[in-house]
């Protein structure tokens, strides 16, 4: 199969990659003529909702987002927090809600894949996970498989890379029996003067290809990512990706030699829509054009298009902008591990991107336009409905109370996650303090007598829908009760906020009145937001999940010999009450 | 009693770590002029029939069902003894 | 007294391990490369845990074909001490130092958590300091724990007293036979098990039950009592 | 090229935990009648050479060398296409 590049682009083609008419009359005039089908395929990769956050973007704004412990907010792979001594926390969560409800497993490891590669992108080794899952009723069929494969490919993923997984959220509800959610954390530590950006540097500089060889992985998934299921699912399977968490490991400590190597300008790791994307925020963010050629690009499979190695998403892959005189190094350090380095292209100065296929130029685009220009709206809201307070009186009393804390406690959403968690390395890297079970993960910095960073994630989504403005106020006081629970200093947090379909208004209103209540709580507490991801279309035959804003937050111990767990209590012990 | 063979193996295009980590290996166990390796499942199967017909419909639906994963694999039946 | 850890792709324990080493002998551990074909002149060869080769094909199988794997099995040989750790219990056996194979966990699932572990043999150069029947805690994390050997030779390892580890107090999280979890070569010097006493050999980790491995396979372990 | 395949099982009496969850799993879906269930691999494997000797005899190496743990499994190799 060879899709040419001449497929004439109709109403049709257009839609089917999820852009609206006015979206296509736009691209048309930058273009500066009719996109060829595989510009159409990458103006749809870049302006997709998942890329470009387009209906979330005005809001996302009023976020606080500094702070004098901030090194980089969002817009880069991850945030990028100080933590003294030289040294930084890199953190961020992401969200692979669509692909794990269509492939449970491959769905859920390839989300702790994304989000380990966005932290080790930046220079960081990871040091920690966290994975926050929400599920159907515990009765609906589809229910125990998805948990199952989810936990697994979880598991599966980060037990193979070798990073503990400290902390998560399981939860279950009627209202995701059509949607899952995944929503992976993972943190790393680095040396704050050695952080790696996206943004390239220099003209006519070596463009490289890292890591794991191209395939038709996931072509469409970043399309995917932003539709809204219906009944003709299974049709969109052939997209699912297959993770790889042996090469994503070598890859990890091989980007890590490279960068003390000096070698590396800038470097992006290739996550939805991999080539476009990568190639694109790279140039863009540094006022550079950038030149592929895609038949240098190392393929695992015959005859693939032009349009198809650009929006392939296969896994485990980079792209550097790389200083010449290093390459023999750099070749070397990819070779011992086993890895694909190829040149693909080069930087340039004329602002375009353009791609080259079997002497052919396929593309041809303003680069600055692509990756800065897609369309931002401020889509119609509502402000939600108020929610009526239930008169508790109207629910009789239990006769045996004891019989009705058992009831709660055995409950599927608050009985123990060991279950989970058991199925998690927790103890790997040897820095483990404190384990998924207590209020918050504590990890040891390595090679510090006293410092330890404590993580967790929260939100309730049922209080997200009752009042979304308090809702996401409560997942960030949650998250940071959590940390300062342990004795650490919270520094500051990550949000993936998961919703319906944003072109409903009330769903709309959702976001923007979650997003105000999060605003005000991060501003209060001085918790900045410093990276994040938005899951919209989370909907399945117009019935949206539960608002689910989460948050995860890290925070700093001094000194670990004096922190707090749960399981510290003896008998005869006082308890105490504090708070409102 | 019947007893049977099902092999699934991966679809086409999907990537396949596992076949790729053992090309990379018996290239160092130097094994000359290997091409693609595809690694999938065999599951021997007994099943108290002798029936043939229902034999095969019961062995498609456990492939349907629990043995292939079939998003991404493929799967084949083959009765080896009635 | 000199360490040298083994290192492979795929292997992730390998600096919990070269940490533990470091801190129980005071030196850093050398290390040797999976493609080098001599190992230095050392005291103690270690292969840490992980997913060598990402434990494709069977666990541990692709790593236990590399080059090093030769000049461990002549060190070996000479009488050389060997641990091999989880992954590294899993490669010794693919490579034939160690009798027996580790199939997939009874539960099919990855299982990390604690466990008491019996030392069914404190006659060996890596239990000396512990006592004969002695319970310890040791954590486990693995999806391949699940040790079989056949009757032959298991009453071969019992006979011998190969067998050093048992898991305790129903404690087998993995289906082992006779809950194994740690064997010993014939000759004694090399030694294969499923748990990490690397992950508990200071207070940080929540107790120290794993050092005295180390610390025997080391001749430390007069120290013990210091640490 | 020579096409190849190769099937590794279990040796009988060997412990086959996949096998057996499986077999639970299906009573669980509720099929009836099924006896043993065991769980192997099977190896698709192509090789640049037309001699079909030669392919069997490297094929055999690498099972003996890589593919089959000899303690525990046993393996075929069938040649497919040539
Ligand atoms: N998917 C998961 N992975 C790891 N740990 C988890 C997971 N789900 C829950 N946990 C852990 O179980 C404990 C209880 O979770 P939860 O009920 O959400 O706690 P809380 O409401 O106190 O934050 C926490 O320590 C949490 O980190």
């Amino acid at each position: 199969m060879t899709i040419r590049n001449s497929i004439p682009i109709t109403p049709e083609l257009v839609e089917a990659h999820g852009i609206t008419p006015e979206e296509y009359e736009r691209i048309r005039d930058l273009t500066g003529r009719e996109p060829t089908f595989t510009e159409l395929g990458i103006w749809s990769a870049m302006w997709n909702e998942h890329c470009s956050y387009k209906s979330s973007k005005k809001w996302l704004k009023t976020l606080p987002t500094t702070g004098p412990q901030v090194i980089q907010g969002p817009g880069e792979n991850a945030g990028v927090v100080d933590i003294g001594d030289g040294e930084c926390v890199v953190f961020k969560m992401e969200s692979h809600n669509h692909p794990s409800y269509i492939e449970p497993y491959q769905g859920a490891a390839t989300g702790v894949g994304g989000i380990l590669r966005d932290v080790f992108t930046m220079g960081a080794r990871p040091v920690a996970a966290m994975n926050a899952l929400r599920f159907g009723e515990p009765e609906h069929p589809k229910t125990r498989h998805l948990v199952s494969g989810v936990v697994s490919g979880v598991g599966g993923y980060g037990n193979s890379f070798g990073v503990p997984t400290v902390g998560g959220e399981v939860e279950f509800d009627a209202r995701y029996n059509g949607n899952c959610l995944v929503n992976a954390f993972a943190a790393g530590i680095a040396r704050t003067d050695a952080i790696f950006l996206s943004e390239a540097k220099g003209v006519g500089l070596p463009v490289v290809y890292l890591g794991a060889k191209t395939g038709r992985d996931g072509v469409g998934g970043a399309t995917m990512a932003s539709a809204e299921f219906g009944d003709d699912i299974d049709q969109k399977r052939p997209t699912v990706q297959v993770g790889d968490p042996f090469t994503e490991k070598c890859l990890l400590e091989a980007c890590l030699e490279l960068m003390t190597s000096g070698a590396v300008i800038a470097i992006q790791d290739m996550g939805a829509a991999g080539l476009t994307c990568s190639a694109v925020e790279m140039g863009a963010k540094g006022d550079l054009g950038i030149e592929l050629d895609l038949d240098k690009v190392p393929v695992r499979e015959e005859r693939m298009s032009a349009y198809e190695m650009m929006l392939s998403e296969s896994q485990e892959r980079m792209l550097m902008v790389l200083r010449p005189e290093k390459e023999n190094e750099a070749k070397a350090i990819f070779a011992k591990w086993g890895l694909d380095f190829a040149i693909v292209g080069r930087t340039t100065d004329d602002l375009r991107f353009r791609i080259l296929h079997q002497g052919e130029e396929v593309a041809n685009l303003p680069i600055k336009e692509l990756g800065d220009e897609a369309p931002e709206y401020d889509r119609p809201w509502i402000e939600p409905g108020a929610w009526q307070a239930i008169d508790a009186s109207q629910f009789p009393e239990p006769d045996d109370y004891a019989d009705a804390i058992l009831q709660v406690l055995g409950s599927a959403n608050m009985c123990s996650k060991r279950w989970v968690w058991e199925q998690y390395d927790t103890l790997i890297q040897g820095n483990s303090l404190q384990l998924p079970g207590g209020d918050a993960g504590v990890v040891r910095v390595d090679g510090h007598e006293t410092k330890a960073l404590a993580f967790s994630s929260d939100v309730t989504p049922r209080y997200c829908e009752a009042d979304p403005f308090e809702g996401g106020k409560q997942a960030v006081a949650e998250c940071w009760r959590n940390l300062t629970a342990v004795g650490a200093e919270p520094l500051a947090s990550t949000d993936n906020l998961n919703f319906g379909n944003p072109e409903r208004p009330e769903i709309m209103g959702q976001l923007v009145r979650a997003i105000a209540g999060i605003g005000e709580a991060c501003e209060a507490l001085g918790f900045p937001i410093v990276s994040g991801n938005v899951s919209l279309y989370n909907e399945t035959n117009g019935e949206a999940i539960l608002p689910t804003p989460t948050i995860a937050g890290v925070g700093l111990l001094p000194d670990y010999s004096v922190m707090a767990r749960i399981s510290a209590m003896q008998e005869g012990d006082a308890i105490f009450l504090l708070g409102g | 009693m019947t007893t049977a063979r099902i092999v699934v193996t991966l679809k086409n295009g999907v990537l396949d770590p596992q076949g790729k980590a053992i090309e990379g290996a018996l290239g160092t166990l130097n094994f000359q002029g290997v091409g693609k390796v595809r690694q999938g499942k065999v599951f021997d199967v007994e099943l108290d029939t002798k029936d043939r017909a229902k034999a095969e419909s019961d062995l498609n639906a456990m492939c349907e069902k629990l043995l292939a994963n079939t998003v991404i694999e493929d799967y084949a039946v083959e009765i080896v003894e009635e | 007294m000199r360490t040298a850890v083994i290192l492979l792709p795929g292997l992730n324990r390998d600096r919990d391990m070269i940490a533990a080493i470091t801190k129980i002998s005071g030196k850093p551990p050398v290390t040797v490369w999976q493609t080098e074909t001599e190992i230095p002149n050392v005291d103690l060869i270690v292969i840490p845990g992980g997913f060598s080769y990402g434990d494709y094909l069977r666990c541990g199988a692709i790593g236990a074909r590399m080059p090093v794997m030769e000049a461990l099995r002549k060190k070996a040989e000479a009488g050389v001490r060997v641990i091999g750790v989880c992954n590294g219990f899993q490669i010794l056996l693919e490579t034939g130092l160690l009798p027996g194979a580790l199939m997939r966990n009874a539960s099919l699932k990855f299982v990390c958590r604690e466990v008491k572990l019996e030392v069914t043999n404190a006659g060996t150069p890596f239990t000396a300091s512990y006592r004969q029947g002695e319970i310890i805690r040791c954590p486990v994390a693995h999806h391949d724990g699940n040790y079989f050997a056949d009757g032959e030779t298991l009453a071969r390892l019992n006979g011998n007293g190969q067998v050093v580890f048992r898991y305790a107090e129903g404690s087998n999280p993995n289906g082992s036979i006779e809950d194994i979890a740690g064997i010993v070569s014939e000759a004694g010097n090399v030694l294969g098990l499923m748990p990490h006493p690397e992950n508990l050999i200071e207070t940080a980790h929540g107790g120290t039950d794993g050092r005295g491995i180390f610390e025997n396979a080391l001749g430390l372990s007069d120290l013990a009592g210091a640490a």
